[in-house]
This record gives C-alpha cells, structure tokens and sequence, in this order.
C-alpha cells in the first residue's frame, strides 16, 4: 500500500478523551504523525478570573479527574505564597499522604490502559481490581474516589484518625506485595515483553530538548523529580529515590512507574510515622493581597505548573496552569518515527496523556446564567415524537394497534 | 529470564475465587462516612447570611427569604459538584452532606429540590419538608 | 430425503451447531471474566446478543461494493456449517465422508479467512482495509503449521479420510499419544485462526477499531459472529477428532457426552491462551508462526513420516 | 548548582540590572523584568550561560495597554527564573524562541489564539488550542473579552436538525 493517513481521534478506542492524531503510513510502518489538540477546552484559565478563591479551587481540582489533588494543590501553594499563610505540617503531611496515593491509584490505572492498548486485558482487569484498595483509601480519608476536595486554602478540609493511618499501613503491604508481582509480570511474560520494548523510543538528548517531563523523561535517563528538586508540602522530610530507567522506551516508561510505585509505599509509611499533631487549618482571608507565584509539583504524569496572579480582590487576576501532557505532547511525534502502527496506542498511552488536562479553554458558559438551550425532558420528548411524524408514522394507528393487542 | 504465560498460575486460582466485581445495583455500596452526597438543608438553623451562596462553585445554592428569620433552599442538583464546600462555610450547621448518592434523573425537572421552610406551628402540618416537582411524559402523546 | 434434511437443518446440522456454538462462546466469555476474576455474562448473553443484532438496521458504507458486502456473511457461514459434516463427533463415523475429506475440510475452514478478507476490503474503508491485509497476512502464518499439523496424524494413519482416521486410532489408541505437538500446533493455529488474543491482530480494537468488521452492523455482523462462534466449535471439534480420538464405544449418548467434553477442553485451553498472553504484532506474529510454529509442525511430521515407514515395514 | 541569589547576582552584574528589579520572592524563585529589546539576548544567557535548560510555560498577560508574557525557566537543581517582557497591545509582535526551546511551540500558539499576540517564526502547523471556525479578532483571555461576543459569529455551522 502506498501512503495512507489513519485518523486516531477525536474518537478512537485507544483514546479515552477526544485528541486528533493523523498518522501517515507506509504499509504498517508510520512515516509522520500530525497531532491536532485543543478538543477538550473548556475555559477554565478563565473562568477562573471570574471567581473567588474558593470556587476557583474546586474549579482547578476539576481541571483533571486523575490527578484532581495534583492541581488544586499546585494551585493553592501558589495562593498561600502570595497570601503569606503558614500552612500547619499536620496539613501538609496530609496533602503529601493523598498526592502519593493519588499517585499511586494513577500509575496502576496506567499499567492497566497500558495492558488493555497492547491487547492485554488480563492486566487491566487485575491492575484496576488492585487500584480498589487504593480508591476505597481515599474514598474514607476524603470522603470521594476522585475529586477528593481535601485541599482549602489555609490548609486541609479533613484529619487523617489514627485508625485511617493504620489501616493505610495496611493497605500499603497488600498493595506492595501486588507491585511486586507485577514487576515480576513485567520482566518475565514474553508477550509483554514484546510489545513494549524497543518501541517508543526517546533518546536522552531529545528528552531533554522536547522538555518532556515525569516518567516520560526518567525512563530517558533525565534525572528530574520537582518532589527532590524543588520540594513542596512534606517532601523536603522524606528520604525516597527517584527513579530513572535507560531503556528510552516504553518498557523504560513502564519500569519507571512501578519502580515509583514502590518508593511511594516508602513514602506513605514515613509520612505515616512522622505525622506530626497540631491543627490542619490556618485561618484564610477571602481577599488575597496583590502579588504572584510561580507553583510546581510533579504530578503522576510530571511537572505541573500553576501561575497565579492576584490582585488583591477575592477573585485572581490571571491564572495559568500547564498540566504535565502538554509538555509530553511535544516528544510524542519524535517516538513514533519508525514505529508500526500497532505500536501507536501504546506510543500515545505511555506518556500516559490526559487531554483534558492539556486543554482547558475554549467556550466560556457562565456557570450561573448558562445561555446554552437545554432541552428538558419533555421537549426532547415532543421533538423526537415530531420528527417520528414527519417520517410518517402515524401514532394514532399504532396506539389503537397497540390497544386491539393489549385486549386480546 | 522470560516466561510466557507468567500471569497463568494467577489466573487459575482466580477461577476458585470469588469475582472481584460487586453486583452493583442489586447489591449497595456502602459509603464511607465522610462521603459527599446530596447535600440536606436544615431550615430552623438558617440564618439567611447567604454565605454558601456566595461560597457555592457551581452557584446551584439559592436561598430565599420566605417570611420572618425563615428561609428556604433551592438546590440545582444538576449543577452541584458535591464538594460540600457549603458545609464548611455554614456557620450554624444548616447543610450537611447526607449519604445518597443515587441522584440520576431522566426528567430535568427532578434535579431541582425545595427545602421548604418549617411551617409555623399555628399553620396546617401538612407541607412537606422536601419537594420535588413531578411530571410524567405520556407516550405517544 | 427427509432424514438427510433433518440432519442438515435440524441435528447435528444449523439448529443444534447454532445452540451448540453460542453456548461454547457463552462457556468461552464466562471463563474468560472468571480467569480475570470478574463475574462474567449470564448464560443467554450470547443469544441475546444475536437476537440483538438481528434486529438493528444493517448500514451498508455507500462506496462499498453491496452485494459483496451482504454476501460475506452468508458465505463464511455456509462454509463453516458445512465443515461441520465431515467431522467424526460422536462415533468415529462422521455424517458424511468420502476419501480425501480431511482436504476438503481444511480447505472449508480457510474460506471464512477469505471472507473476512474480502468483507474488510469491499468495506473500503481505512481501518476495515488494514484489517483486511492482516487478516491475509496472518492466514499465510498459521495456515501452514495448521496443515501440517493436521497431516502428521493422517500420515500415521495412512487416510485421507477424517472418519477413517477416527476408526484407526479408535484402534490403535496409544498412536494418538505421538501428536503431542501437533496437538499445541493447531490449538495455536486455531487461535490464529478465530482471531482471537495474542493474534486478534486483524481485528485490534485498540489499534484499528473494529479492524475487518468496523463497518458491518446488525444482521450482517449477528451473521459473522454466529460463523466465528461456528468457526470455533468446528475447529475444536476437528482437533477433538483427529488427536482425541478416545471414548467412542460408549453408545450415542456417551459418545455425545465424551464429544462435548473434548470441546469444552479445547475451548476452555483457547480461553486460557487468551487470558494469558498479550497481543503480537503482526510481523511477531508472523515471525513467531514461521520460526517456532511451523517447525514444530515439521518435527511432528517428520516424527510420524519416520514412525509410519517402521510400521508399514 | 545555582540558587536564587547567585542567579540574581550574576543577572546584575552581566546586564547591570538594578538588584531592585530582580526580586527573589522566595527561595528557588527569581523574577526578572526586561525590556523586549533586551529580551533574547537575557533569554539566550540565562539558557546557555546560566544553564537553565527547561521551559516550563509561557505565560501571557493582559495588562491593559500591553501584553506582558513570562518565560519560567528552571535550573536543573529546582531554582525557577520567570523572566518577564512586554510588548504594546497595539502591536503584540514577539520573536519566537522555539530555536532555543523547540518545546515552546504549542505554549507560543496559546499566546497567539488567547491573547492575540504575533509570533515571529513560529514554525507552521494546527493552530492551538481554539477550534479553527473560532472568529477572527476574537481573544479570550484579554480583559476586555467577552462570551457574549461569541453570539451569533460562533459556533457557525451548528448542528442543524433533522426534522
């Protein structure tokens, strides 16, 4: 076959959120991919300007559903920076307990997509039974399984009980002695073996100039974890590796994340010891004093980046916020080169992307005046009974038929 | 060291295990305590300070004076997140988070809750604290 | 005339391979939930789901070739059914037979490849087409290990004929235990064959949507399932009689008993397979076939050419 | 290594930039002003000279009369140098730095669909992240916007129905 272009997306099996990616093949081997993105805006940098912090907030959280807590704590360091809140350690050690769960809960929903895109649904269906432990973990300690709404500005919403820090401990073996297993799974089952490696590839120096970040660009031996390099909440009391992989593919990528998986076990049972007591809320003022800070936080995927701007109103003058995909994006055209288009799902899976974190901004709907026509119950009904009468089906012949048949 | 089949062993003890799946609807899932669900709205405790409205990050909180220090709260279940962020800002205690959490509707209308407020006593008893409006699509019709 | 019609249509012909075939894939998908630790479908799913499709309007693309694009269906399913008479089941007499059979059901069990092939192609639309060239790819891979494989046991058997190959080792039941790897052999090729996980290749959900099939809706597609459901039954049917051919002298119903048993193994280890092992690449998978496979097959061939000259002598 | 003060100090001494200007809000953070015909060339040292090899984001600003954009760069060992320029409303061109930082493309094009600004060998491609029937002129995140803006010009071709 000569050159053929495949659309992956914005509706795709392989893709769990609308993206566009345009594949030029020869045969089955890809010669050049072309990424379309910005399907999934939704203007939040900007309707965040129209809110006071606290609505912000649980806007922010929603930029991403996966790494819901990632964001809003991004977001409120840089609120506290500017409002010169000294958040209580008890607070802090709790936000950091919820971003390695979280962490934890996404790296093992990762390894199941990754099972499924390579055809190994065997994998997701184990790797996704395990990550129930750590969802019904944050369901108790936060109250929800995503958008945990842990954070508020000054602090946490809710205490962590002694018996939760417990029964965290206990959750952490079990999900220890599985990891374990899986690494096994990993570097043992051929077919496994077989897909992953060697594809994907990403060599050191273009990891490094495409900006990737997070597991992408450890498993390219780039040897950045902000949690180390600029730490924030708890990390600075915590002894943990980073793990870095020199495979450059997606078996690297692969590695990485479980490797990570294992020191976030580490980390929870430090944080568990070294909790201290104390409040885990300081009082916040609702007018944030004018000023700015810069925010990072390595989020499952890598370095999130929050931008805030305040102007002293309750409300924000500017927010940015550069979620960890869109940095990835950048090194996604790069690992396809040379490729076979079965690779492709899993190329794009590695990354482990999130679309709608990556975009946030196209069609502002003032949440309280929604001037969108939304059909009610009734009129969609009246409408479709309309639309059946214009391809001329007579109700009234069908109801009496409907009735004969009901009698007899 | 390579071993195809490695999950295989796994796999077959799963066989005299029990599924992990849980047979949601016909069996209940129960809800940690500090889950977030339909949010309840006391009317005696309410002040009218309007503090969750302001708070709310959808705005689906409307509270309306309905005569002397009574109010009454109009929920758009549509729009709430279930953030409970109204909860924390109450500061008498009016809204709490309750435990429902099977809030589906196919009429939109039903996604709109009154809590009316306590009748008076010298008035009929006969109102009811919650409200939902119905109305049923006749088919065909 | 009127017995030869029940049997085609009725017993074992269409109505009992279409019960039979639908409940093999219902024991296939249960297995397949309960090996991943989930709860699985009830028993009529497979029904319902044909009963489903039935009822949804076909959708012919407007650039495909229509009458090829109905016609598929109904071809891979004739082929397979046909398939199905040649096979020794429940006695070591098959319905029909004649000499030279083994050939022809061989050759009944490629056309649903080739059907697949050409209902992708005529589809013309990208993802089918793509299927459609792996399908093609992927037949050249297993379809040669899977003949010689079949072969090896004729040769020791010195037939042509299916039934006839049934009676000799009905006979001499300790040859049976020499096919070994042929037996791994066709249960890997009937594995390519049905598409299925680590060669559902054509077909990659993931990869290619629907891969051969992403067009075909309603009848036409409840029409291609209830063949692969076929295919399947047949298949392990065929590989039932050729390497396990024991447990013929028990009568009719005992027979059908030991038959479904033989079935529900070979059904149960694909179910296995699939549980275990992630999907290939196509060239993997043609690298696989040819490199370990079909020597496999070879050896088995070799093994029954050397030991059916030492009987003969 | 480099922390915030050495950054700072080296900032001054090469460019000779009032230490007033660069302020360190905290540690591992420098901020930086500079006028845009400065730009590159502070860009180009503080990247090569400096070694801050990793664009975290550009972020644009609407500032009434002009448009400010801030390029976070990070240091290696965790130091962030928002370095910040600005350009007038009426004529928002800026120089690409994609030669510097090939990452830098899709945080350029949000530039351009967001806030209007002309990026200057921006290497051609989809643009990002505004649909393409999105109306001309139109810049979201610039004060003075609007949805209401959006009536009757967007979307164009909405879904018509069937009956």
């Amino acid at each position: 076959m000569a050159n053929v272009k495949i659309p992956i997306g914005p509706q795709h099996p392989a893709l769990k959120e609308p993206e566009s990616f345009t594949i030029t093949l020869n045969g089955e081997t890809i010669i050049s991919m072309d990424v379309r993105l910005g399907y999934n805006h939704r203007g939040i940098e900007k309707a965040c300007e129209e809110r006071n912090y606290i609505q912000a907030m649980y806007l922010v959280e929603r930029v991403c559903g996966i790494c819901s807590h990632s964001h809003s704590t991004c977001f409120i360091q840089a609120v506290e920076e500017i409002a010169g809140l000294a958040v209580p350690p008890r607070a802090q050690y709790i936000r950091t307990i919820i971003a390695e769960l979280e962490r934890i809960h996404s790296h093992l929903l990762w390894l199941g997509v990754a099972g499924h895109e390579i055809g190994f649904d065997t994998l997701l269906m184990y790797a996704w039974r395990d990550r129930e432990a750590v969802m019904d973990t944050l369901a108790a300690l936060t109250g929800n399984r995503v958008n945990y709404g842990i954070n508020t500005i000054g602090g946490v919403r809710r205490d962590i009980s002694p018996e939760q820090l417990a029964g965290l401990l206990k959750t952490m073996d079990v999900l220890e002695e599985r990891t374990k297993y899986y690494i096994e799974v990993a570097s043992q089952e051929i077919t496994l073996i077989k897909r992953l490696s060697g594809v994907g590839y990403l060599a050191h120096e273009d990891a490094v100039k495409l900006g990737a970040v997070g597991p992408t660009a450890r498993a390219s031996a780039v040897d950045r974890d902000i949690r180390r390099d600029d730490p924030y909440i708890a990390y600075k009391d915590l002894d943990f590796k980073v793990i870095t992989d020199t495979h450059n593919d997606v078996y690297g990528r692969t590695l990485v994340r479980v490797g990570e998986l294992m020191q976030c076990y580490n980390m929870i049972r430090q944080l568990v010891a070294k909790i201290p007591d104390g409040p885990v809320t300081v009082k916040a003022p609702r007018k944030i004093p004018a000023g700015e800070a810069f925010s990072r936080y390595e989020a499952p995927r890598g370095e999130d980046v929050h931008y805030v701007k305040a102007n002293g109103t309750d409300k924000a003058e500017r927010v940015k916020i550069r979620a960890p995909t869109l940095a990835n994006l950048q090194s996604v055209a790069k690992m396809m080169e040379n490729n076979r288009l079965a690779d492709v799902p899993i190329i794009i899976a590695a990354i482990d992307p999130c679309f709608s974190c990556t975009d946030r901004m196209v069609r502002i709907h003032d949440a309280g005046h929604g001037r969108q026509e939304t059909l009610s119950w009734q009129a969609l009904h009246t409408y479709s009974l309309d639309w059946h009468r214009k391809q001329g089906i007579d109700f009234k012949a069908l109801n009496a038929k409907l009735s004969r048949r009901m009698k007899l | 060291m390579i071993h195809p089949g490695k999950m295989a062993r796994e796999v077959l003890t799963s066989l005299f295990r029990k599924p992990a799946t849980v047979l949601y609807p016909y069996v209940k899932v129960q809800m940690p305590d500090r889950f977030r669900g339909k949010i309840k709205f006391t009317s005696p405790l309410c002040i009218g300070c309007k503090l969750c409205m302001r708070d709310c990050p959808t705005n689906c909180i409307t509270i309306t004076k309905v005569g002397d220090k009574q109010f009454q709260a109009e929920f758009d279940l549509d729009r709430c997140i279930y953030c409970a962020q109204c909860v924390d800002t109450c500061p008498k205690k009016a809204l709490e988070a309750t435990a429902e959490y099977e809030l589906a509707q196919l009429q939109h209308d039903k996604l709109k809750v009154i809590f009316h407020a306590e009748p008076t006593p010298a008035s009929s008893p006969a109102a009811p604290a919650e409200h939902a409006p119905q109305s049923q699509p006749a088919i065909g019709a | 005339m009127a017995l030869a019609l029940f049997h085609l249509l009725i017993f074992p012909g269409f109505l009992f391979l279409f019960v039979f075939a639908l409940a093999m894939e219902f024991v296939d998908r249960k297995l397949y939930a309960r090996l991943q630790n989930r709860v699985g479908p009830p028993w009529f799913q497979p029904f319902a789901d044909f009963i489903k499709l039935s009822a949804k309007e076909d959708i012919v693309p407007e650039k495909a070739d229509a009458i090829m694009f109905r016609l598929m269906p109904v071809f891979a399913l004739a082929a397979v059914v046909t398939a199905f008479f040649y096979i020794p089941m429940w006695g070591p007499q098959a319905l029909f037979s004649f000499s030279g059979d083994l050939i022809v059901v061989i050759y009944l069990l490629t056309i649903p490849t080739l059907t697949f092939f050409l209902a992708g192609w005529h589809s013309t639309s990208l993802f089918s087409m793509i299927g459609a060239t792996r399908t093609l790819t992927q037949l050249f891979a297993y379809e040669v290990p899977l003949f010689m494989a079949i072969l090896a046991p004729a040769l020791l058997a010195n037939t042509w004929s299916l039934s006839a190959m049934t009676v000799f080792y009905d006979q001499h039941p300790a040859y049976a235990g020499l096919n070994v790897i042929g037996f791994i052999v066709a249960l890997i090729a009937l594995q390519g064959k049905l598409e299925r996980v680590p060669f559902d290749i054509p077909e990659a959900e993931t990869e290619i949507v629907g891969g051969t099939f992403t067009e075909y809706s309603g009848r036409l597609l409840a029409l291609f399932r209830l063949a692969i459901d076929i295919e399947a039954v047949v298949g392990a049917s065929l590989i039932a009689a050729v390497f396990l051919p024991f447990g013929f002298g028990l009568g009719a119903a005992g027979g059908f008993v030991i038959y479904v048993v033989k079935v529900l193994i070979i059904i149960a280890l694909l179910a296995l397979l699939r549980t275990v092992l992630a999907r290939l690449r196509i060239e993997q998978m043609v690298i696989f076939c040819w490199k370990v496979v079909a020597p496999a097959a070879l050896l088995q061939l070799l093994i029954n050419l050397i030991l059916s000259g030492v009987l003969r002598s | 290594m480099i922390n915030a003060n050495k950054a700072k100090k080296e900032l001054a001494e090469k460019f000779g930039f009032d230490t007033e200007r660069i302020s360190v809000p905290r540690e591992r953070r420098v901020s930086l002003e500079v006028p845009y015909d400065q730009f590159r060339q502070v860009l180009a040292h503080v990247v090569n000279g400096m070694e801050f090899r990793h664009l975290c984001t550009i972020t644009g600003l609407d500032e009434g009369e002009s448009l400010a954009f801030i390029y976070h760069v990070a240091h290696a060992d965790g130091t962030v140098l928002s370095l910040k320029t600005r350009v007038p409303k009426t004529a928002p061109v800026l120089q690409t730095i994609t030669d510097i930082f090939p990452d830098g493309t899709s945080y350029e094009r949000e530039l351009v669909d967001l806030l209007g600004a002309r990026v200057e060998g921006l290497p051609a491609g989809h643009r990002y992240p505004l649909p393409d029937n999105w109306p001309a002129g139109q810049y979201p995140l610039r004060k003075d916007w609007k949805a209401e803006m959006l009536d009757g010009v967007y979307p164009k071709n909405e879904v018509k129905s069937n009956g």
